[in-house]
């Protein structure tokens, strides 16, 4: 067992029964927080690993939940059946929308990203086909019936996020030991020595986009359920720049450091909302300080995610 | 006819203030190459401030020149050293570190200068006097203009011009563009980088300061979190143009406000943003670098 | 691992703890959701004020059923996501009955709640879909969006004889909402509605839709979004030379509209709900000397009263039936009959709605005060 | 099918009106280690570029195995079997050495699709496989003992060494060297003159750029020398030597060593 996996499930562990600790208020935080964890997870493949500037994922998230909040209130499907477009959706969108401009560098990526964004929330508040509910959203979202169980109690809303984190580690896990999640990483640190090696720019970087906006998806799908609600601000911009600062003040590709980071930005903010109006100036300062003290983020990412009989020699 | 002429009236209002905006964001993208986030909270703070200042040394006065020339120069010079303040204490210290980690600090100051203004100024709109400049409507065949419009039009293109003509002919000037193409190579040559910087951040902030107060006379309403949005089109108008670019600037956002200004009038209004970043990625395939920007080869 | 542990460990604890805290039974809490924070923070932290306000007086005169009254107040910032949040904490809290929220959104996010858990609930939120589902937790203390709807086009085309009618929303469910039946009325009436548009709030450049609007010529533009907006509207309507009259919704009372407009102000008309100076009501004005006095300020719209009217008649309710049963109280507010508040005669139908509000247009004088001139 | 590898047939490569690649020609015979001289700024690493796909030159043909591959995009270049080093080192700095040399390994992976996702036996299989591969390489190169260490802290002549193990580990037909030797002290130079030797042993073809003519000489078995991207001379180190042509070129030019 390497360290990676003592602390997931160490973790998990820890949430596993957080539950039973805590009270309804506190297990909805709860559950957004693992919902929020699993968006800055998909986050962190496309910025922490690709390393795309990538200022838009409110978008694959929202996607995600409109298409659960859509096929469940106009098209009486049950919640279960919808979870695979969920995922396919804000995929195919992903693709569509990033390949005209997934050759664009840094910063101009960063912009045209938060336009994805902008478009998306333009396209809910116009109502667009009429059937996004415009600016209130759509509410009445059923509940998860399985086996002719009603899944409705906060509880089970915790475990089903839960199991989805757990679903998510286990594909990060999968991917960083993968040629595909090595392939992120070199494009992220050098993409013309990536490049020289074989690897294919545009053919990773959209890959991490799809799994990515998938994974959103999936969250975005157990956010509409959870809240039995979905409205457009909850996708905004600055949702996105939120799971954007997630992911750096974290430590990007760093799975404690993501775990961190969302607890710092969406958690604390929670505790500490008896402070009200203060707090998001305190909030600011401590990114700033953050990132001058810890550039790399709280708990910067280790490379040498190597098989153990090549560790020889010094340690 | 005269409506198009309005549009256009009305597109190059709000794109000099565009403009003007973009500038700040061009000026320290050039040499610092960051996204300075908290720039259009920058420009939120000088409407704030103009207000204050104006309503407590010409309580009531009324109105003059001399009242409203005080209150430009006070406001560009208070936010020109929280310019350099936000370079000192939030950029300068991360130079060195991953760029991505001075994008989020510059996210947060922005959130600081944002919620700073809320603590100080409280959460409600602030509203300017109504007699700061004359109420006086030219109506040339069916076209208007007021004075307001006319002044921001003057001014901003005086400012820029004056900008473009310290950037090509000053010794100061070409001290800054050196420093935008190489730092490196421009600290060996004696340029002090860290004063270069500053001047940068003097120059952006006091443009900001002016378009934040134009912004207050003219449209009069003020909140604390309108940074974001003028931050927003004139980062965008900036890309469009070129980042780096000072011309390039100008012209961004000279045609994004006419651009969203004939989306708005003739296609729809309640698309208009969708179109900004349509044209922007429209661009941005054809012109990866902006419009005026310069093509980039990287060394291998 | 060393360090992740004890972090989340604490956490929970934290959240143990927090579950103790709240359970002593010899005080009455009452919730307010509102947005403390946010773009609507002046009006949340308004109603919040007024609340307290009341609670505390109630207090000093030694509170209510022989018990001491506290207000548990939480910030939803004008936001669906953390207005269920707020609600399910309240719920926690054990609290009575909520005061709120202000915008119709994070209503109807906390509604549900609210109602499975039996906690009383009053909102300003005048979105028709509030009342629809008729909870006997909730009740409306404002009115209908489409009883305005329906007073304003009958006033628009009946009495003013408009022929050409521009209407004007922001994105917000509420304008949204009221522009649209307010066209659905007005085509009902018979009137013309040339175009209908949506600006985006807080945008302030609203002349591109303006110009478009005065290339046809329109007798009234009816606006329904919020003052900030409506005040620069109507500003740019007049330096543009568009000559039409305009009428702006309820939120666009608000004296920041006319600081907004500035001279262009004058001749706005207005639809409103009577504002306290319009009524009869000494409890009105004693309210807002009263508010004035702890606060330095007047309450910053017509919302606050209409929240604490809200609260005023559960508080009463709770009086006559010396009940903290929600269902008992609930089951007198909808027997009450014209319980006087200070924004009006206060009575609930069968879905929680407030019915038999009257509205007022008022016309904006040169001196920024307002005439009724409708009949 | 023709006898040479790669052939460079009239290439020009022009950068706004400068030419930096003038109509060059020249061939390279499997299992060759082929040398191209010139002072700076003659166009050796653009050479390298057009090869690799980085730069399209304007005119001229690129045949590899007598197939066209001007234009073709880098990454495919490399799947063809033409790898390279770079003049200014480019490793993964932050990653480990083992990390680094797996990243030539990418083309040889045989992952699906959804093997980024979703682990089959296929997969594990795959990535023991090629992870054994790296195993092999490092040995090779005396790398093993800095497996975990991240590249980036290693001394230069060991990042040499390890951009050099990174593009065989690709299993290569031609491998492209861009100054290796560049930044070397004597005994790191003598050890990677063995380890180039090693490597063509191995069947591999090299190209590459030096400086340091005694390596040159005495390594390669054919070399061109270009000036201003002309073609001065082609031949054996002996016949290159003296001719005056090139002698020329590297005395017209003082500043040859930056």
């Amino acid at each position: 067992m390497n360290k990676t996996t003592i602390i997931s499930l160490g973790f998990l562990l820890v949430m596993g029964v957080f539950p039973f600790f805590a009270d309804s208020a506190w297990l909805a935080v709860g559950t957004t927080f693992l919902v929020f964890s699993v968006v800055a997870f998909s986050q962190d493949i496309i910025l922490g690993r690709a390393g795309a500037f990538h200022m838009g994922h409110a978008a694959f998230f929202g996607l995600g939940a409109y298409t659960t909040a859509i096929l469940n209130t106009h098209f009486g499907w049950p919640i279960l059946a919808t979870w695979a477009p969920a995922v396919i959706i804000p995929m195919v969108v992903a693709l569509i929308t990033t390949a005209p401009i997934i050759h664009l560098r840094g910063d101009y990526l960063l912009v045209t990203t938060i336009g994805i964004n902008i478009i998306f929330l333009q396209v809910l508040e116009n109502d667009l086909f009429g059937i996004t509910g415009g600016p209130n959203g759509i509410f009445g979202i059923d509940v998860v019936k399985i086996f002719g169980y009603e899944l409705f109690e906060q509880i089970h809303m915790y475990f089903m996020a839960f199991i989805l984190l757990g679903i998510t580690l286990f594909i990060m896990k999968t991917l960083d030991g993968s040629k595909f999640g090595r392939a992120m990483f070199y494009i992220n640190k050098d993409d013309v020595a990536a490049q020289s090696m074989g690897i294919d720019l545009r053919y990773y970087k959209l890959y991490a986009f799809a799994i990515g906006a998938g994974l959103a998806g999936a969250a975005g799908s157990m956010f509409a359920v959870q809240y039995s609600a979905v409205s457009p601000e909850a996708f905004d911009v600055l949702q996105s720049i939120m799971f954007f600062t997630i992911v750096l003040v974290g430590g990007s590709a760093s799975l404690p450091g993501v775990l961190l980071g969302t607890f710092v930005m969406f958690v604390l903010p929670e505790i500490f909302r008896e402070f009200e109006t203060a707090r998001y100036l305190v909030f600011g300062l401590a990114m700033i300080l953050t990132m001058i003290l810890r550039p790399r983020g709280i708990w910067p990412a280790k490379f040498g995610n190597i098989p153990a009989f090549l560790k020889k020699g010094k340690k | 006819m005269d409506i198009f002429l309005q549009q256009i009236v009305n597109g190059l209002t709000i794109g000099s203030l565009y403009a003007l905006v973009a500038l700040g964001y061009t000026m320290v993208y050039g040499v610092m190459k960051l996204i300075n986030f908290a720039h259009g909270d920058l420009v939120a703070l000088s409407a704030f401030a103009g207000l204050t200042i104006y309503t407590s040394i010409f309580a009531d006065g009324g109105t003059s020149i001399i009242a409203v020339i005080t209150v430009f120069m006070f406001t560009a010079a208070i936010i020109a050293v929280v310019g350099v303040l936000l370079e000192r204490l939030a950029y300068r210290p991360l130079r060195t570190a991953p760029r991505l980690s001075a994008v989020v600090s510059a996210l947060g100051a922005g959130l600081v200068i944002q919620n700073s203004i809320m603590l100080i100024w409280g959460p409600n709109m602030k509203i300017f006097p109504s007699d700061l400049f004359p109420s006086t409507i030219y109506d040339i065949n069916g076209v208007v203009i007021t004075f307001t419009q006319l002044m921001i039009l003057i001014f901003s293109s005086v400012l820029m011009i004056a900008l473009y003509l310290f950037i090509n002919k000053t010794k100061i000037g070409t001290a800054i563009r050196a420093v935008a193409i190489d730092q490196d190579a421009a600290k060996l040559m004696g340029i002090n980088v860290n004063k270069i910087i500053m001047i940068i951040f003097i120059i952006g902030s006091a443009l900001g300061a002016v378009a934040g107060l134009f912004i207050g006379i003219y449209y009069r309403g003020i909140t604390f979190d309108m940074g974001w949005m003028y931050g927003l089109n004139a980062f965008v108008a900036a890309i469009i143009g070129g980042i780096g670019n000072i011309p390039g600037a100008m012209f961004g956002g000279l045609m994004l406000g006419l651009f969203n200004a004939l989306i708005s009038g003739y296609i729809s209004s309640a698309w208009a943003e969708t179109f900004t970043f349509m044209l922007l990625i429209v661009v941005l395939i054809f012109r990866p670098t902006g419009i005026l920007g310069e093509k980039v080869a990287e060394k291998v | 691992m060393k360090n992740m542990l004890p972090k989340l460990a604490a956490s929970a604890a934290v959240c143990a703890l927090l579950v103790t805290a709240g359970s002593a039974a010899d005080v009455i809490k009452i919730g307010v959701q509102v947005p403390i924070t946010g773009k609507y923070a002046n009006e949340g932290q308004s109603i919040d004020d007024g609340v307290k306000l009341v609670i505390d007086q109630l207090n000093a005169k030694g509170g209510l059923l022989g018990k001491q009254l506290k207000v548990v107040t939480c910030d939803d910032e004008g936001k669906a996501q953390k207005a269920a949040i707020c609600a399910r904490k309240l719920v926690n809290e054990g609290v009575l009955a909520v005061i709120g929220s202000y915008t119709s959104g994070a209503t109807e996010a906390a509604q549900t709640t609210y109602y499975r858990n039996k906690t009383l609930q009053t909102s300003d939120g005048t979105s028709d879909s509030l009342t629809k589902h008729k909870y006997w937790t909730f009740f409306r203390n404002s009115f209908q969006n489409s009883a305005q709807a329906t007073f304003t086009a009958k006033y628009l085309v009946k009495e003013k004889g408009y022929k050409k009618i521009v209407v004007i929303s922001d994105y917000s469910s509420y304008a949204v909402g009221l522009a649209d039946s307010a066209v659905k009325s007005i085509k009902a009436e018979g009137g013309n509605v040339i175009y209908q548009g949506k600006i985006k709030s807080g945008t302030q450049n609203f002349t591109a839709v303006l110009t478009k609007i005065k290339s046809m010529k329109p007798d009234a533009i009816y606006f329904s979004g919020y003052y900030t907006d409506g005040g620069l509207i109507r500003a740019q309507q007049e330096q543009l030379g568009i000559k039409a009259d305009f009428i702006g919704g309820d939120s666009n009372d608000n004296p920041d509209f006319m600081k907004l407009a500035g001279k262009s102000a004058k001749g706005t008309l207005l639809v409103n709900f009577p504002t306290p100076d319009f009524l009869p009501y000494d409890a009105a004005k004693v309210f807002i000397k009263d508010y004035n006095a702890k606060y330095g300020k007047d309450p910053s719209s017509v919302w606050a009263l209409m929240n604490v009217d809200g609260l005023n008649a559960i508080l009463h309710a709770v009086r006559k039936t010396k009940s903290l049963d929600t269902k008992t109280i609930s089951n007198y507010l909808h027997a009450l009959k014209d319980f006087p508040g200070i924004t009006g005669p206060i009575t609930f139908r069968e879905d929680g709605e407030r019915i038999n509000t009257k509205f007022n247009v008022y016309e904006i004088q040169a001196d920024n005060s307002y005439k009724i001139i409708n009949k | 099918m023709s006898q040479y590898l790669l052939e460079i047939k009239n290439v020009s490569k022009f950068f706004s009106g400068l030419t930096a690649i003038d109509a060059l020609n020249l061939k390279v015979k499997k299992g060759q280690i082929y040398g191209i001289i010139g002072p700076n700024g003659a166009g050796k690493t653009t050479l390298f570029n057009c090869i690799t796909g980085i730069y399209t030159p304007e005119e001229g043909e690129i045949l590899w195995h007598g197939k066209d591959i001007k234009g073709t995009a880098p990454h495919k270049i490399a799947g063809l079997g033409i790898l390279r080093t770079f003049q200014t080192i480019r490793l993964f700095a932050e990653m480990s050495v083992a990390e680094n040399i797996m990243s030539g390994r990418h083309i040889k992976s045989k992952q699906k699709w959804y093997n980024g996702i979703i682990p089959t036996p296929a997969y594990y299989k795959d990535e023991k496989y090629n992870w054994g591969k790296v195993g092999e390489y490092m040995e090779l190169f005396g790398l093993s003992e800095y497996a975990t260490t991240p590249a980036g802290d290693l001394s230069y002549g060991v990042q040499r060494k390890i951009e050099m193990a990174r593009a065989l580990a690709a299993e290569p037909e031609l491998l492209i060297l861009d100054e290796p030797a560049a930044g070397l002290n004597e005994n790191e130079t003598k050890e990677l003159a063995d380890i180039i030797k090693k490597v063509q042993a191995m069947g591999v073809t090299i190209m590459m750029i030096e400086h340091d003519m005694d390596m040159i000489m005495s390594l390669c078995e054919y070399m061109t020398v270009i000036n201003f991207g002309a073609w001065i001379c082609d031949g054996v180190a002996a016949d290159v030597q003296d001719n005056p042509a090139v002698i020329e070129a590297y005395i017209g030019s003082e500043d040859e060593d930056e």
